[in-house]
């Protein structure tokens, strides 16, 4: 019998005691974002029944765009020609994405679903120099033209490959390799003492 | 602690005399105010040498106002915090600044090494080719030694520096380079046209040559209306304002380098540099022109300058560089700079004017004069005057002063502009080099583009920033473009007039006229050539005062035109960066991330020690209380043989293959045969690159009709999902298959050893671990110590072994079950070394092996290239080379010796000699085994499987050990492989 | 440092990408039947142009697809840009 | 020849320097010669001294588009060393270090060839076992090598960084002793007024824009200064090989990329051996006039901009400051690239091409300046004999054909991964 998954997972920052380290105010506040369920998605967006298979698991369409994000706590981002990722909350259980599965098996089985749920860990950057803290380390445009609130990219950020979630002008949720987390939350101190970065819990 | 004799009585719109600073220089106290450059300090206090030069020695003062400044080049702090090669023109006074003059001893104000300027003619430019070369290792023995003591101009570091450094990366629609009034007319035009904006300007105030020399603008002061300007750029969101900036370097696709440096002390936070890097769509060059040198004996002494700079000290700084100067030039500017040093003080013993006729009556102007030398060492006590026009006999006028502002013209700031690949025009008339077609989207302004006059470059500016601006997509009204009744400028004749004597060129570097006509004579006739051979231009200032004048003279020797010579390559940064702000961020950790398993806060619990594998730490092994490293290897390895042992894979690189010709994918990129696996099983599978040679390798497994998982090896994740991917999306875009990096989700731990079986069967009471049920190479979805996850049974260590693996965020959680439930079989966490032993017992390869030359049957691998299909690289095991024979193959060695350790990076050799001839193969892996109880190894052998049975030594050449062992076949341990199956 | 345009992802820096070489190598069809100089051709030989090349690179921190770029080896001016497979 | 020592140098004083001759004629080119060296870099100019005094053929031109010494022999991290793996490198490279020893004599030119040790630090097991291994076969090739401890290192090298606490800490490193820096410009300069004496013609702002050819022979070439005939041809045009090759219609296994180089502003000596960090792959020493020169990795894409950027000078600069921490104090001075001809298996070609009288020497990826000597030596040989010296044999076009590729580090046929 499996356990509540609840108390076994553990989160790669979790060595470095962010509690001990948390208080203070600044201009960026920096926080480890709330585990998620997370897929990858791949398929053809020209393929019918693939796109009526996700409508129907999802109730929402596939997103076209590049980068966009769909759903209220469920996004679906679209980050390549033929893949997306699903990022559910963890309290879903699953169950989207077992749906999903359902829905694209019944579907002929187009494309492919796969979980990566343990691959990233989440961490929130928010605040009025957001921006400019991760401007010490991507080059993708902030200007909220170029980047709206409600979109994704996958870019490189400092030390690792992230995925930046802009859920608002200053605060962002980054999506980053879990192996790489504690190095990248480092990084994020280190270069956030320009903005007396202050560590939330 | 001494006055400031110098400081006028009142001026200087920089400093604020409300605010004394105390500060040293070599040691001894001066007073300056908040505000002031160090430059300006030292002048106000009277300080005249400041610098020794690099080859001579001779006493150099200041000599410019800005970052063109050639010889004040001092260091700040003293040996950790010493900060060498300053320009005290661009270093902020702050109370208690210690600076120091360089390259002298015991001070630049009285240097021993100015003895060496007596030998000035021994050296000419390029001296040391020509000498230093006998006996034959002369140089290296004797010279060099001496040469490199006088070498450098600072002193060499003694400590890392330890101060923030920052880095900030912005896109922009235009960047403008340079805050004068060309560069603040574009910002503000391309601003109130709606485009986001960066300004950068090098300097602490916005201004650019107003900071010099009032003008006048809107029928107001010129400053005034630049902070305005200033002002009213600064309440819009969409522009960026960056002072003390200079814009370094400009690179492809317009990304161009900003090194700012904020205000010094104003807290912790502040970085010492800020470097920006800017994706401008479009760019303003306003970045001014330098004033030239005129050359004449004598023109490096101290006291001898830059007659822009000189008013800039008085105007800027209320500091006058002296009480009596001449100034002399070739254009209008010097009456302009003429009145402004007398308002403030300064007694105008002559105007030189180069130009026949004309003059204005309210100074002493000599027209048509110009200065043959200047007279005085430590310092200039007068010139001497002689007519441009003169025979040589004229014996020419001697004019007292203790200053010399001179005015050779002006040349445009090339650097930007010709960095971005932009051609220069050469004009002929006006003696200037101008930007001519843009390289990258830009466009020059002002002074920068050859407009000296503050109406055109107001003008100028304007209309590039509103074109930059349009061109960025951003089309606000924007009104009409700030006018100047200063409407020219009276451009300087060309006019390099040369008399006789020591004619400095390259203050830094002390290149004299006469160099560069000796280079010329002698052959190094490029322009480029002339700069290797003299040094010219190669100093910090990277010749900014100095290279066209260089230029004009080479031509001149060789009797070519100026724009036949051109100009040596303009090249970042503009300025000098530190190199700790091209560093920020990127030391350490932030460089290059640490990856770490799921299991890696209980290692570093566990004290285990790590080694590097790739990016990843893994253990290397867990130290035990009383135990040496070899013998805990050894005992990790015993009790795994002889128990069961658990170890860390979470590294190995795992790909998730989905698709409906994922069989015919996998089929081609393996060398052997993949598709032929059913459900629920795996084999390993051989990638080869496409010349043939081993790639990576790994385990296939197959979990559904279309659905297959692997493995590669923890070195080569990336390299495969890019290989992959490349074969997928350009060689074979018809297969449908999707692959996935799935290697950050799963941690795997393999429990290995005949206890293994049993530790596994009560984690998973629910999985039949029998032959029958669960065969070597089958994969299981189960239940293992509560945690859902996939087992595959497989073996590295040659026991009977599994491999479990959990989504990463369970993984400590699987790690720590295991070992509470294995407490009872005495399970042993071992680590890399003791995988590694076993390994090499079992003879499987890694990368030491595979090493990117050898082919499958160099590896005794050749079988598992199937026959009857393609693959990646299988052609290439037909060519001539891959087949020939005396190729060196995989075996193994046994030391026959059992006393014997076998060292790092051996070789095998026929004889334990060790002399010069070819070996015979090298050693890839050894270690010493505590199953056999003697050394053992990998080794790749000329022929080797043919000499099995023979002795052959292993040899350290460096160490001078060697030993004898058994060629054997590289499989030692269970050859039969009966132990996988426990 | 480029900016390369990705199709899928828009303009990004150099640093996010991997060189994949001459676009317009292609593979041997039958390997089996190619012979030994064409083989290598495809391996080793390039025409290295000074001037305008359409290359391979992989979008490793963003969409992940190779893109078939035109790029002008002396000035790095960029031409046509597509994704490989499409 | 004017001799170059110290007494004519005193000479020289007293007459004000006035009366040194050029290092070199400026000729007109003749209509037409033996052989013809297409490039003036280090390469091409030795060839044509040797040729003219190993060979007794001095009916040669040097043609150089440019200026001589202005292709990557005049913006080179100047390293020389014979530390290969393979044995064929082994031996061309030592033999070029043995003509390197013997240099500034024989041009009468001092090229400051300075063995100053260089010195491979490594960081893990996998590489510790990779350069002790490349050592110890050193010494079966009669090259000299040494094994470093970190007291070695901390002694040898006091400013390097040798702490536990890196990212990458340095377990060890190798050395070898007789390796060191010379003086670039100065290669070219004396070699080609060694050749000039010789009776070579350099010609410069000569650029080679046709190779002419007559029933698979040569015969010529034009240039921007007009056709001049040749009875063979040898090209020495490094990063250009692949162009002049194409000009008489041959492929070649070669990319051309780009390789940056920095120096820091000058200070007094602290760095007096060569250092190459395996980890980051940056290599740093200082020269005589005190710049701290840095060199790192390829860019990574077929390029003849000669530019470099940012990205990768933060890659080399970080890499070098943590290794080399007081660094950090000091600034960059300037930064340039070469283009650099990588060969698809790292190893150079030198080697008749399938037209007669053609040879070229090319391929040379980041390691040719050391090999100026041998390089010249060898293609020298081959063009004068029309066949290669044993040892240059290996290094031939046909491996690319057979796969017999020299693979030093392993990597496969990609020209950046070398
Ligand atoms: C940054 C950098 C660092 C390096 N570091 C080292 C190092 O530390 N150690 C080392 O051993 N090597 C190093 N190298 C490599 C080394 O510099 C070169 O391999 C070597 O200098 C090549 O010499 P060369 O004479 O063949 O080429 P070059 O000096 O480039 O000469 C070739 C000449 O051919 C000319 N040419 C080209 N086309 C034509 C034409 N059509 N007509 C006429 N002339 C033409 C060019 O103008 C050029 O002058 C480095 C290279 C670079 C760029
Ligand atoms: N009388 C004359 O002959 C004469 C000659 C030249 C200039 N001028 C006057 O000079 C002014 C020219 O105006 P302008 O705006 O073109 O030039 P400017 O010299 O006023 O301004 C250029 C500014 O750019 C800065 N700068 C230079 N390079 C930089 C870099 N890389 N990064 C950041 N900042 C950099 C300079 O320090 C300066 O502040 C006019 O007032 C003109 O009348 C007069
Ligand atoms: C060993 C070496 C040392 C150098 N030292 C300096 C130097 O002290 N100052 C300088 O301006 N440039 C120096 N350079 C760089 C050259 O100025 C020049 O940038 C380089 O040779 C490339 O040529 P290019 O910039 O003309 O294309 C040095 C170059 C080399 C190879
Ligand atoms: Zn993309």
């Amino acid at each position: 019998m499996a356990d509540d998954l609840s108390d076994i997972r553990r989160s790669p920052l979790a060595g470095l005691d962010l509690g001990s380290r948390a208080g203070g105010a600044g201009g960026v506040l920096l926080s480890e974002g709330a585990a998620r369920e997370s897929f990858i998605l791949r398929g053809q967006a020209d393929d019918a029944a693939f796109a009526r298979a996700v409508e129907a698991a999802l109730g929402i369409g596939l997103p076209q765009e590049p980068a966009a994000a769909v759903g209220s706590d469920a996004l679906l981002i679209r980050l390549g020609p033929d893949e997306w990722r699903l990022i559910v909350p963890l309290a879903d259980g699953g169950q989207f994405a077992a749906r999903l599965a359902s829905e694209l098996a019944r579907a002929g089985g187009p494309g492919a679903l796969v979980n990566v749920s343990s691959a990233t860990t989440v961490i929130a950057v928010a605040g009025e120099r957001a921006t400019d803290l991760l401007a010490t380390g991507t080059g993708i445009d902030f200007d909220p033209t170029a980047f709206p609130p409600g979109q994704s990219v996958r870019t490189r950020v400092g030390n690792t490959q992230a995925l930046i979630h802009r859920q608002a002008v200053d605060a962002f949720e980054l999506h980053v390799p879990r192996s790489h987390a504690r190095s990248f939350w480092e990084w994020l101190e280190d270069r956030g003492r320009e903005f007396h970065a202050a560590i939330a819990l | 602690m001494r006055r400031q004799p110098f400081r006028a009585a009142e001026g200087g719109h920089l400093v604020d005399r409300s605010e004394p600073l105390r500060f040293d220089f070599d040691g001894h106290r001066y007073e300056g105010y908040q505000g002031d450059s160090l430059a300006s300090g030292l002048l106000a206090a009277g300080v005249r040498i400041v610098a020794r030069s690099f080859k001579y020695h001779r006493p150099r003062g200041v000599w410019g106002f800005g970052s063109e400044e050639p010889n004040a080049m001092v260091t700040t702090g003293i040996r950790e915090d010493a900060r060498a090669n300053l320009k005290a023109t661009e270093i902020l006074l702050s109370d208690g600044l210690e600076a120091f003059g360089q390259n002298a001893w015991p001070s630049v104000a009285w240097d021993m090494g100015g003895a060496v300027g007596l030998a000035g003619r021994l050296m000419p430019a390029g001296f040391y080719y020509k000498t230093f070369m006998a006996p034959t290792r002369g140089w290296s023995a004797l010279y060099e030694p001496l040469i490199r003591r006088m070498a450098g101009f600072g002193p060499a570091p003694a400590a890392p520096d330890d101060a923030f450094y920052a880095k900030r990366r912005i896109h922009a629609d235009v960047l403008v380079a340079g805050g004068g009034p060309a560069g603040v007319a574009a910002a503000l035009a391309a601003a109130r046209a709606g485009a986001r904006v960066v300004l950068a300007d090098e300097n602490v105030r916005f201004g650019g040559a107003l900071l010099r020399m009032p003008g006048e603008i809107e029928e107001g002061d010129g400053l005034a209306w630049i902070d305005t300007a200033i002002a009213e750029l600064e309440t819009m969101s969409h522009v960026c304002l960056l002072r003390r900036a200079t814009v370094t370097g400009y690179y492809d696709h317009n990304l161009l380098t900003v090194a700012e440096r904020p205000d010094d002390d104003v807290e912790p936070s502040t970085p010492a540099v800020r470097l920006w890097f800017v994706r401008a769509r479009d760019v303003v060059l306003a970045a001014g022109a330098h004033e030239r040198p005129l050359l004449f004996d004598g023109n490096d002494r101290p006291g001898v300058m830059s007659a822009s700079a000189a008013a800039g000290y008085a105007h800027a700084y209320g500091v006058l560089a002296g009480r009596q100067v001449v100034v002399a030039g070739n254009n209008d500017s010097i009456y302009a700079v003429a009145r402004l040093l007398r308002g403030a003080g300064v007694a105008i013993a002559a105007v030189a004017d180069s130009r026949s006729g004309g003059g204005v009556p309210d100074l002493p102007c000599r027209m048509g004069w110009v200065v043959e030398r200047a007279v005085g060492s430590r310092r200039v006590r007068g010139v001497l005057l002689r007519r441009a026009d003169g025979k040589p006999e004229d014996k020419g006028e001697r004019i007292a002063c203790d200053f010399v502002a001179m005015a050779g013209g002006w040349s445009p700031t090339l650097h930007l502009h010709a960095q971005a690949r932009g051609s220069l025009d050469y004009d002929e008339e006006r003696g200037l080099i101008l930007p001519g077609r843009a390289g990258g989207v830009n466009r020059s302004a002002g002074a920068a583009a050859g407009r000296f006059d503050l109406d055109g470059c107001l003008a100028e500016g304007w209309a590039a920033g509103l074109a930059a601006a349009t061109s960025s997509g951003h089309e606000r009204p924007v009104g009409p473009p700030p006018r100047s009744p200063n409407r020219s400028a009276g451009d300087a004749p060309v006019s390099w007039q040369v008399g006789p004597g020591k004619r400095f060129v390259d203050l830094q570097y002390d290149v004299t006229a006469a160099d560069i006509e000796l280079a010329a004579r002698e052959g190094y006739q490029s322009v480029e050539h002339v700069k290797r051979y003299t040094a010219l231009g190669m100093g910090t200032d990277q010749g900014k005062t100095s290279s066209m004048a260089g230029l004009v003279l080479l031509s001149e020797a060789l009797g070519r035109p100026v724009a036949r010579t051109g100009t040596t390559t303009f090249r970042p940064p503009y300025t000098p960066v530190p190199i700790a702000a091209m560093a920020a961020g990127l030391v350490g950790e932030g460089r290059d991330a640490l990856r770490r398993t799921a299991a890696d806060d209980w290692h570093e619990a566990q004290g285990a020690v790590f080694t590097a594998a790739g990016l990843w730490r893994r253990p290397r092994y867990y130290p035990r209380d009383g135990m040496e490293e070899v013998e805990t290897i050894e005992a990790e390895v015993r009790e795994t043989r002889g128990g069961v042992g658990i170890v860390d894979v979470g590294t190995l690189g795992k790909v998730d293959i989905q698709g409906r010709d994922a069989r015919v994918f996998l089929d081609l990129i393996y060398a052997n045969r993949i598709s032929t696996l059913g459900i629920g099983r795996g084999r390993y599978g051989l990638m080869l690159r496409e010349d043939g040679r081993v790639f990576d390798d790994g385990v296939i497994m197959r979990l559904g009709e279309h659905h297959f998982y692997l493995t590669t090896t923890t070195a080569h994740q990336h390299a495969v999902m890019q290989h992959i991917e490349f074969l997928l999306q350009t060689v074979w875009p018809e297969l449908e298959v999707y692959a996935s990096d799935v290697t950050e989700h799963w941690f795997a731990a393999a429990l290995a050893g005949p206890g293994s079986r049993a530790l596994l069967g009560r984690a998973a009471p629910e999985l039949d671990l029998s032959d029958a049920a669960f065969p070597m190479m089958a994969v299981r979805a189960a239940t293992v110590a509560g945690l859902s996850a996939l087992v595959f049974r497989m073996s590295y260590s040659g026991e009977l072994s599994y491999e479990i693996a959990v989504p990463a965020d369970h993984g400590l959680a699987l790690w720590t079950r295991l070992l509470s439930e294995g407490r009872e079989d005495d399970l042993t966490p071992y680590g890399t070394e003791a995988m590694g032993v076993m390994r090499i017992e079992k003879g499987h390869v890694t990368h030491a092996e595979a090493d990117g030359r050898t082919t499958p049957d160099d590896l005794g691998l050749g079988r598992m290239v199937s026959a009857d299909k393609r693959g990646v690289g299988k052609r290439s095991l037909d060519l001539p080379a891959l087949r020939q024979k005396g190729r060196r193959q995989l075996v193994g060695l046994s030391v026959i010796d059992t006393q014997a350790r076998i060292p790092p990076g051996c070789q095998v050799a026929e004889s334990s000699d060790m002399k010069p001839a070819p070996p015979l193969g090298h050693i890839t892996s050894f270690c010493y085994s505590p199953t056999f109880g003697r050394a053992i190894a990998l080794a790749l052998v000329e022929n080797g499987r043919a000499r099995t049975g023979q002795t052959v030594h292993i040899t350290s050449p460096m160490t001078g050990l060697s030993m004898a062992a058994e060629v054997v076949p590289p499989v030692f341990y269970d050859a039969q492989g009966t132990r996988l199956h426990g | 440092m480029l900016l390369i345009p990705c199709p899928f992802c828009g303009a990004r820096d150099e640093t996010e990408f991997v060189y994949g070489g001459d676009a317009g190598v292609e593979r041997p069809r039958n390997p089996e039947t190619t012979t030994d100089e064409a083989w290598t051709d495809y391996l080793c030989f390039r025409d290295n142009p000074q001037g305008m090349h359409r290359e391979l690179w992989f979008h490793r921190d963003g969409c992940q697809r190779w893109i078939t770029i035109e790029r002008d080896t002396r000035t790095h001016e960029l031409g046509a840009v597509r994704l490989s497979r499409s | 020849m004017q001799r170059y020592s110290i007494f004519s140098l005193l000479k020289g004083a007293l007459s004000g320097h006035q009366d040194w001759e050029p290092a070199w004629r400026a000729p007109e080119p003749k209509s037409s010669y033996d052989i013809v060296i297409v490039g003036g870099g280090g390469h091409g100019l030795a060839t044509a001294y040797y040729l003219a005094r190993n060979h007794g053929i001095s009916n040669i031109a040097v043609l150089e588009r440019g200026w001589i010494g202005g292709g990557n022999t005049g913006r080179n991290t100047t390293i020389v060393r014979s530390n290969y793996l393979l044995p064929e490198n082994q031996r061309f490279y030592e033999h070029s270090l043995k003509l390197w020893e013997g240099l500034s004599r024989d041009l009468n030119y001092n090229v400051m060839f300075s063995p100053r040790g260089v010195i491979n630090v490594f960081h893990t097991d996998a590489q510790r076992d990779y350069w002790v291994r490349r050592h110890n076969g050193m010494r079966y090739a009669g090259i000299d090598a040494e094994l470093l401890t970190r007291a070695d290192l901390t002694r040898l090298v006091p400013a390097l960084n040798l702490s536990p606490d890196l990212r990458h800490p340095i377990v060890g490193g190798v050395m070898q002793p007789r390796g060191g820096v010379a003086r670039h410009d100065a290669v070219a300069w004396g070699y080609a007024r060694a050749a000039d004496a010789l009776g070579v013609d350099i010609i410069q702002d000569c650029e080679v824009t046709g190779i002419d050819m007559q029933g698979g022979r040569v015969t010529g070439l034009q240039t921007s200064r007009g056709p001049i005939g040749a009875g063979r041809i040898g090209l020495a045009v490094a990063g250009h090989s692949s162009q002049l090759a194409q000009m008489a219609g041959i492929r070649l296994p070669i990319e051309t990329h780009l390789l940056t180089a920095t120096v820091s502003e000058p200070v007094k000596p602290f760095i007096d051996t060569v250092v190459s960090i395996a980890a980051t792959h940056a290599y740093i020493s200082q020269t005589d006039k005190g710049e701290v020169l840095i060199g790192g990795s390829l860019d990574g894409y077929n390029s003849w901009s000669q530019r470099g950027s940012p990205a990768r000078l933060e890659d080399i600069l970080s890499a070098a400051s943590e290794y080399f921490p007081r660094i950090s104090r000091l600034r960059q001075l300037r930064h340039w690239a070469g283009v650099m001809d990588m060969s698809m298996d790292g190893s150079p070609i030198i080697a008749k091409l399938p037209v007669d009288g053609l040879a070229m020497t090319g391929g040379w990826c980041y390691g040719g300046f050391k090999a100026t000597p041998a390089s010249g030596w060898c293609l020298a040989w081959t063009l004068a004999n029309d066949a290669p010296h044993e040892l240059n044999a290996p290094f031939s076009l046909e491996r690319f054909r057979t796969g017999a590729m020299l693979n030093e580090n392993g990597a496969g046929p990609v020209a950046a991964a070398h």
